[in-house]
Order: C-alpha cells, then sequence, then structure tokens
C-alpha cells in the first residue's frame, strides 16, 4: 500500500490541477493550474521508473551488480519539463498581453470571443 | 486501371460518375436557357426597371449586407442560436469543465 | 535594487555562469546536461535583471536571439553530421579524435573525453537554453517595467 | 537522399526554422525565398516518401542505428527513436507538404514585414517540422513531443498578433486546452510505460492485452486527442484559433488539427487494433454527428468572414471523425462497408484540406483589400476581385458537397457507408451540408456581389498562385475521383483497415 502512495499523491495533484482550471477565474491562477497538472504527471512518470533500493543510473559511479532506476522516465520527464517551461511562459506572455488591453484577468471578462 | 474507372467512384452500393452528372447539368443549363430566351424583351437599360426592388421601397443604397439575408431562417433558428450561442460563452473554465465532464463520459463508456 | 544586492549579483554572477557552464560540460558523465546547464546560466542573467533592472540588458536582446537560433542551427546541424549512416548517429564516439576516446568500463572518476556528439548537442542545447530562457526573463521583466512606471 | 527522406522532411524544416531569424539578417529576399525553398523540399520529400510507401509497403527508419533498418537491438527490443510510416503516415505527409507549398508563398506578401514576417516564418516552419513528425513518429513519446511542438508553434502563431486584443485571447485560451490535452496524452503514455516498460507503438501494439490499466489509458488517450481534434463538445478553442490567427497561417492549423486526428486514428487502429470493441466507434461517430450539426448551426449566427468559414472547417472535421467511426464500428462484423466508410473519411481529409485552405486564402484577400472581415460592411467585391469571388464560390460549393466537385466525391462515400450503419447518421450529415450551403451561399452574396465597391491593390501573383492551385486541386479531385481514390486514399484507408499487422511486422519482425 505504502508503495502506490506516490501514484496516489500524482492523482490527488491531477485533480487539483483540473478542479483549478473550472473553478478559479484569475488567469495567473489557470496557468498554475495546468501547472499543477503538469508537476502531477512529471511526478507519475518518475515514480513509474524507481526501483526499491535502487541507485541513480550512472554507469561510471555504480558498483557492480547493484540495481539502478530506470533512466528513460527520468528522460521523459526531463523532456516534459522543458516542454512545460516553454508552454508556461507562452501562457504566461499572452495573459501579460491580455491584462494590458482589457485591463483584467478576470476569465468572465475576458470573453471578446464568444458565439 | 481502365480510363472509366479512374472517373468512377465504386461505393458498394452503386457507383458515381461525375461525367454521367456533368451530362445531366447541361442538359438542365440547356433546357434553362430556352425558357429564358423565351421571355421578354422590352427590358431598358438604365431606366428605373434596372433598379433592384426591396419591398417596393425606393431605397438610396440598395446594397444588401450578408447580416441582412436569410433574415427569417436565422430568426426562426433564433431560440436555437441563442442556446448554443450561450454554450460558446468564451468564458475558458467553461471549456475545461467541458473537458472533465468529457473526460468522465469517456471513463464511463470504457471501463464500465 | 540595494547595494547589497547589486553587489552580491557582481560576485555571484561568474560563479553561476561558470557552474552552468560546469554543467553542461559534464552533461554526458554526470546527472545534468544542456538544459540543466543553460537554465543555471539564464539564472545568472535573471539575477543581473533583478539587480540592475531589465534597462541594463535590453540592448542585448538581438543578441541573445541571434544566439538561441544558432543553438537551434548547431543542434540540428549535429543531427546531420550522421546522415552517412542515419540521422543522429554518432560519429565521433569511438573515433578517437574530439570526444572520440573509447569510454571506460567499471566504476571509474569518468573521461571528459568521450561520448562523441553527445557533448557538442550540449553545448548547443545550452546556449539554446541560455539565451531562449534569459530573452524569457528579459521580455516578462520590460513588460512589466513599462507598465508599473 | 532516398532512404534519408523521411527524416530530412522533419530536420529539414526545424534546421530552417532555427536559421531563418539568421537568414533574415543578411538579406529579407534572401529568407523569402530560404523560407519557400524549404517548403519546397519538404513537399518533395513527403511525395518521395509517398511514392516509396504505395509501392514497397510500410518503411521503417531508425534514427542513431547503424543503419536506417536495424529496428531491433541487441536482445529484440525496439529501444531506439524510430519513424515508421505506413500508408496511412505518407497520406497525412502528403497533405502537409501539399498544404505548405499552398501556405508559404500565400504568406510572403501577406504579412507586413513590421508585424514580424521573420517570427511568422520561424513558427510556421516549426510547425510544419511538428506535423510532419506527429505524421511519420513510430514512437509513442515523440508522438508527445511533437504534438507539443504542433502545440506550442501553432500558438505562437494565433498569438502573433499581440497589438490586437482578440487575438492573445484566442492563444491564451487554445494554449490552456492544448497543454491539458498534451498532458493527458503524456499521462496515458506513462500509464502503458509503467505497464510493459516500452514506447514503441508496435511493440505497445503486440504487448496489449486489454486490461483494465490499458482502458484507463485509452481513456486518457481518447480524452486528450478529441480535445486536439476538435471534436464537439471539446471544440469551443478551434473557432477562436482558426478565426484569429492570420489567414495564411490558419492552413497550417487546419492541418495541425487533422494530423491530430490522424494521431487518434493510429493510437484507435493500430495501437489498439487488436482490443477494441465497437463502444468507442460509437463514440467517435456520436462526437462526430455533435460536431458538424452544432458547428454548421453556429455558423449560421457568425457576424465576422473569418469565424464563419472556421466553424464550417470545424463541422468538416465531424465528416471524418463520421467516416472512420463507421469504419470502426463495423470493422469486425462488416469489413466491406468498413473499408467504404475509412475510405470516405480519410479521402475527406485530403479535400477538406483543399477546400478549407482555399476559403481561408479566399478570406485573407478580402481581408487585405479591405482592411475588415466584418460581414456587415462587406459587399459588392465580385467587381473587383472576379477571381476570388469565383475561388470563393467553387470552394464553398466543395465544402457544402456540391456535385461534381472533390467534397461531394468523399461525402458520398460517408454517406453510403454510413447508411449500412444506420440512415439517421445519413440523414443527419446531408442535412449538416444543407445548413453549410445555405451558409456560404449567404456569405458569398454578402461579400461579393452588390453595387460595386472600388478595391484599391492590385491583387499580387503570390496571392493567385496559390489560390490557382487549390482551385485546379478542388476540381480535379472532383472530375476523377477513382484515381486519386486508387492511388491515394486507398493504401492509407487499407493501412487503416487492415494494415496493423503490416505495420507491427516492419518493425518487429515475423
Amino acid at each position: 500500500m505504502i508503495g502506490n502512495l506516490p501514484f496516489v499523491v500524482c492523482m490527488i495533484l491531477v485533480a487539483l490541477g483540473l478542479w483549478t482550471l473550472v473553478a478559479k477565474r484569475n488567469l495567473i491562477k489557470l496557468v498554475i493550474g495546468v501547472g499543477l497538472i503538469q508537476n502531477g504527471v512529471n511526478l507519475f512518470l518518475v515514480a513509474l521508473g524507481y526501483v526499491r533500493g535502487g541507485i541513480p543510473p550512472i554507469y561510471t559511479l555504480a558498483p557492480a551488480g547493484a540495481p539502478m532506476v530506470l533512466p528513460t522516465p527520468q528522460a521523459l520527464t526531463l523532456t516534459s519539463i522543458v516542454i512545460g517551461v516553454a508552454t508556461t511562459a507562452l501562457m504566461l506572455a499572452f495573459a501579460v498581453v491580455i491584462y494590458r488591453h482589457k485591463g483584467t484577468l478576470d476569465a468572465r471578462k475576458v470573453r471578446e470571443l464568444r458565439g | 486501371m481502365r480510363p472509366e474507372e479512374s472517373i468512377q467512384l465504386i461505393t458498394g452500393q452503386g457507383y458515381w460518375t461525375p461525367l454521367l452528372w456533368m451530362a445531366a447539368a447541361l442538359g438542365t443549363l440547356l433546357l434553362a436557357f430556352l425558357f429564358w430566351s423565351r421571355g421578354r424583351r422590352g427590358y431598358k437599360r438604365g431606366t428605373e426597371q434596372d433598379l433592384p426592388f426591396v419591398s417596393g421601397e425606393k431605397v438610396e443604397n440598395p446594397r444588401l449586407a450578408a447580416t441582412h439575408l436569410y433574415w427569417g431562417f436565422a430568426e426562426a433558428l433564433r431560440p436555437v442560436l441563442r442556446r448554443l450561442g450561450a454554450w460558446h460563452s468564451g468564458v475558458v473554465n467553461d471549456y475545461a469543465a467541458w473537458f472533465v465532464v468529457i473526460l468522465a463520459v469517456i471513463f464511463l463508456l470504457i471501463m464500465v | 535594487m540595494t547595494v547589497v544586492v547589486r553587489t552580491i549579483t557582481r560576485v555571484l554572477f561568474p560563479i553561476a555562469l561558470a557552474f552552468g557552464a560546469y554543467v553542461i560540460m559534464h552533461g554526458h558523465l554526470t546527472p545534468g546536461g544542456g538544459f540543466q546547464g543553460g537554465a543555471v546560466a539564464a539564472s545568472a542573467l535573471a539575477m543581473v535583471v533583478v539587480a540592475f533592472g531589465a534597462g541594463s540588458l535590453a540592448k542585448r536582446k538581438g543578441l541573445l536571439s541571434g544566439l538561441e537560433s544558432l543553438g537551434g542551427v548547431a543542434f540540428a546541424a549535429l543531427g546531420f553530421l550522421g546522415l552517412g549512416v542515419t540521422f543522429f548517429a554518432n560519429v565521433l564516439a569511438g573515433a578517437g579524435g574530439l570526444f572520440g576516446n573509447p569510454v571506460p568500463y567499471g566504476p571509474n572518476p569518468g573521461d571528459l573525453n568521450t561520448a562523441g556528439t553527445l557533448p557538442l548537442m550540449n553545448w548547443a542545447v545550452g546556449f539554446k537554453v541560455l539565451a531562449g530562457l534569459g530573452a524569457a526573463v528579459l521580455l516578462f521583466a520590460l513588460f512589466g517595467g513599462e507598465h508599473d512606471r | 537522399m532516398g532512404t534519408h527522406a523521411p527524416i530530412l522532411a522533419i530536420a529539414v524544416p526545424l534546421l530552417g526554422g532555427f536559421a531563418t531569424p539568421l537568414v533574415a539578417r543578411i538579406s529579407r529576399v534572401l529568407r523569402d525565398f530560404w523560407v519557400f525553398a524549404i517548403a519546397l523540399f519538404v513537399a518533395v520529400c513527403v511525395g518521395f516518401v509517398a511514392a516509396q510507401v504505395f509501392a514497397h509497403g510500410v518503411t521503417v527508419y531508425v534514427l542513431g542505428g547503424r543503419t536506417p533498418q536495424e529496428t531491433l537491438a541487441p536482445g529484440a527490443f525496439p529501444i531506439r527513436i524510430m519513424l515508421t510510416v505506413d500508408g496511412m503516415s505518407a497520406f497525412m505527409g502528403l497533405i502537409a507538404g501539399l498544404l505548405a507549398l499552398v501556405a508559404f508563398p500565400f504568406a510572403l506578401r501577406f504579412i507586413p514585414e513590421e508585424e514580424g514576417k521573420t517570427l511568422s516564418f520561424t513558427l510556421s516552419l516549426l510547425l510544419l517540422a511538428g506535423i510532419v513528425g506527429l505524421a511519420y513518429t513510430g514512437d509513442l513519446f515523440n508522438f508527445f513531443v511533437f504534438l507539443e511542438v504542433t502545440s506550442i508553434a501553432a500558438c505562437g502563431l494565433i498569438g502573433f498578433r499581440t497589438w490586437t486584443s482578440r487575438a492573445p485571447e484566442a492563444a491564451f485560451k487554445t494554449m490552456l486546452l492544448y497543454a491539458l490535452s498534451g498532458l493527458f496524452f503524456l499521462m496515458a503514455v506513462a500509464f502503458l510505460y509503467g505497464e510493459y516498460g516500452a514506447l514503441n507503438l508496435a511493440f505497445l501494439s503486440r504487448q496489449l492485452r486489454g486490461s483494465a490499466l490499458d482502458r484507463v489509458a485509452l481513456a486518457l488517450f481518447l480524452s486528450g486527442l478529441l480535445l486536439k481534434v476538435a471534436a464537439a463538445p471539446l471544440h469551443f478553442w478551434a473557432p477562436d484559433a482558426y478565426g484569429e490567427a492570420p489567414a495564411a497561417k490558419t492552413l497550417l492549423l487546419v492541418v495541425n488539427t487533422q494530423v491530430s486526428l490522424y494521431g487518434l486514428w493510429r493510437i484507435l487502429f493500430t495501437l489498439y487494433g487488436g482490443v477494441l470493441d465497437a463502444g468507442v466507434g460509437w463514440l467517435v461517430v456520436a462526437m462526430g454527428l455533435l460536431t458538424m450539426v452544432v458547428a454548421a448551426v453556429m455558423a449560421v449566427g457568425q457576424q465576422d468572414l473569418g469565424r464563419l468559414v472556421a466553424y464550417g472547417a470545424v463541422s468538416q472535421i465531424g465528416y471524418m471523425m463520421l467516416g472512420v467511426g463507421v469504419g470502426l464500428v463495423t470493422l469486425a462484423g462488416r469489413p466491406d462497408y468498413a473499408l467504404v466508410a475509412l475510405k470516405g473519411g480519410v479521402f475527406h481529409m485530403l479535400n477538406d484540406a483543399l477546400t478549407v485552405g482555399l476559403l481561408f486564402l479566399c478570406v485573407g484577400a478580402v481581408e487585405w483589400v479591405r482592411g475588415t472581415r466584418d460581414l456587415g460592411e462587406l459587399g459588392g467585391l465580385g467587381h473587383g476581385l472576379p477571381e476570388v469571388a469565383l475561388f470563393f464560390l467553387l470552394a464553398s460549393l466543395a465544402l457544402a458537397g456540391i456535385p461534381p466537385l472533390n467534397g461531394f466525391a468523399s461525402k458520398i462515400l460517408i454517406y453510403h457507408g454510413s447508411f449500412q450503419l444506420s440512415p439517421i447518421l445519413t440523414a443527419v450529415a446531408v442535412l449538416a451540408s444543407i445548413l453549410l450551403l445555405a451558409v456560404f451561399a449567404r456569405a458569398f452574396q454578402g461579400v461579393f456581389l452588390g453595387p460595386r465597391v472600388e478595391v484599391k491593390p492590385e491583387l499580387p501573383w503570390s496571392f493567385l498562385i496559390p489560390m490557382i492551385v487549390s482551385a485546379v486541386g478542388i476540381v480535379v479531385l472532383g472530375l476523377v475521383p477513382g484515381f486519386f481514390l486508387e492511388q491515394v486514399v486507398t493504401p492509407a484507408a487499407e493501412a487503416l483497415w487492415r494494415g496493423r499487422h503490416l505495420y507491427l511486422a516492419a518493425v518487429l519482425g515475423g
């Protein structure tokens, strides 16, 4: 049971992120909501690669025969983090521009495009 | 592939050939031209016979914008349009909420 | 910003850049690599923006965007280097030249001169991330600055 | 170049995109040539790959291997990054190449220098690289990466005109939903990785047994990709995005949506091809019907020409989903009808790219001439711009499925395929088509007919040639549909229909 705890935390993070996206009205908070989901998914990936008692996957430092955690999920997580940085920066930049044009960050008022 | 096959479209229930359709369309056009050519020719250019007929009124600028067209059609659809327009509310929270709803529906459909 | 922040930034700026360069350079031996090292180095730029204001770097925007394009081009070009075999094929590894030593087996401190095109790609990515993140921070600072005054 | 064509179609626009700002520092004319040359190169590459795949079957290209075809590392476990191109991927690549050839020349004069032309070309080339990569990739993680590359580049293009208040709003909403879609896709990939320890599509497809975790992953894949393809009720971002991006760049956004649709088919037919039941097919059919009806009705009430065409474009997504969804439902029971419906759905992708592309080009030309897209103000442009009027009429008739244009050729296949499943589906689809015809007749009348309005600038040739190319495509595809169906569409549809074992065998052997 205790081994599943990281996965439970991931799912809680994702659910919190979704709740933020649905319930919060500030555009910056919406970006934070996307960030929460990102972190949940990244944590999920890293947790998947963990091997009980494993050491970091660096061959030059490893004693022979020691179990290593899986390196692939870590590479995936890193890529996902990089993409997350780009996404977040882009969304924040658009939020700044929206604030300049409309003077508000309230999602209920940023609805020029509707219907 | 034979040349007629490259034009035909076999759908399993029949086939579709643009050439046949073109022949039919040409015949119809011919018929239309026949009717048109039998019409009255007494119409004079540059007189008020030339003006567009807008409900018998004299109008300064007879331009019809696209928003004027199909007025009755749009009017009949108005209740639907109003409801659909409200659905596309423009609030990004609603869009995210619909994603959550569809996520739940898909999970129900696939897991149960 | 206060004189304390400015002074500390002056001291830490070269150290942060050097640490970033270290992380990039040892990307093929230790945890880290182009993105992480580039992010560390970009934090040095962010420190400058915070301490001296965005105006101090505003003139260097062209330099940053040029560096970013160069990093991207270098990365893709290194991929093309392997086209004699396959795209991304590591033609330099084990070839004896630049980064061409064979990888030693067993526990060892690591040989910097290994791994072929990977360290070069780390450098390309590092420059791209340094310039990209630096430009992003700078642009956000410029955005805010105009509006607040 | 022969063996390397698949990777060149991805790597060259990537390199070209990064290099564009550097080339622009040398000379602006050189930059225009550079960008056009790269688009041309990509088109040639995807054409070459398609010819190869249609002639010799699935092509595999392994990155960083000792040979391009060495898929299995020692131990018979595919760990390398690889591109796997079957008929459907090659077809999707062809569409991307075709629209790149149309969109890039048009953009040369359409986007003014002071509005960041260089940046827009960089983003478009990155988007093109992402689209071709998405079509060709053979492993799930690269699928995710390319999905995000296309998302970020596309949103950069949407929110590109930051001095208007509408574009950043559209870009923010689209980016938020794109990010959501990408993250749920990644979560699904993580589930499969946790269960099977692999990312290769073919390998995973052979391993899948339909366990509870597989089905969780399927649900996540579906929700993520349905959001990205703008299926109602997840389509809200699409009219905003299509309407607000510069018209020349909207073409690339249309291909972006289509390639996400391709990704959905890849997941459903190849990855889950062995374990899928008909329920998912019905879901796709239902959402397809909802998409086409809702978008067609919404188009009736639009005041903005760009947004009207955008809704028309969204409704076409519904037809593709209907065609392929019917194929998915009947795949096991009545494979002959499934093939007809699949052909219709796949053929409609090509036709939609041409017609919607031409419509957006016309919208761009009208906007360029008059500076507005408000239907209340436009009118009488047919005297000054007879070519544009003709092209708009042609494209809207094709979009509404009027014979003998190309839209009808694919729609009749969809109608006949779906009629076997239930006549109600066909009735709804025909109804939506009629509604679209009404909408576009109204738009055509309002924009092009009426008393003469003087138009100042002459349309440059860089506008007219792309329009002529798409218009010729529309007419030719409509007049000789059988030829193109046989040569291009059938290999793609058959790759979905019964091509799964060929895809797996090409990567894993046996």
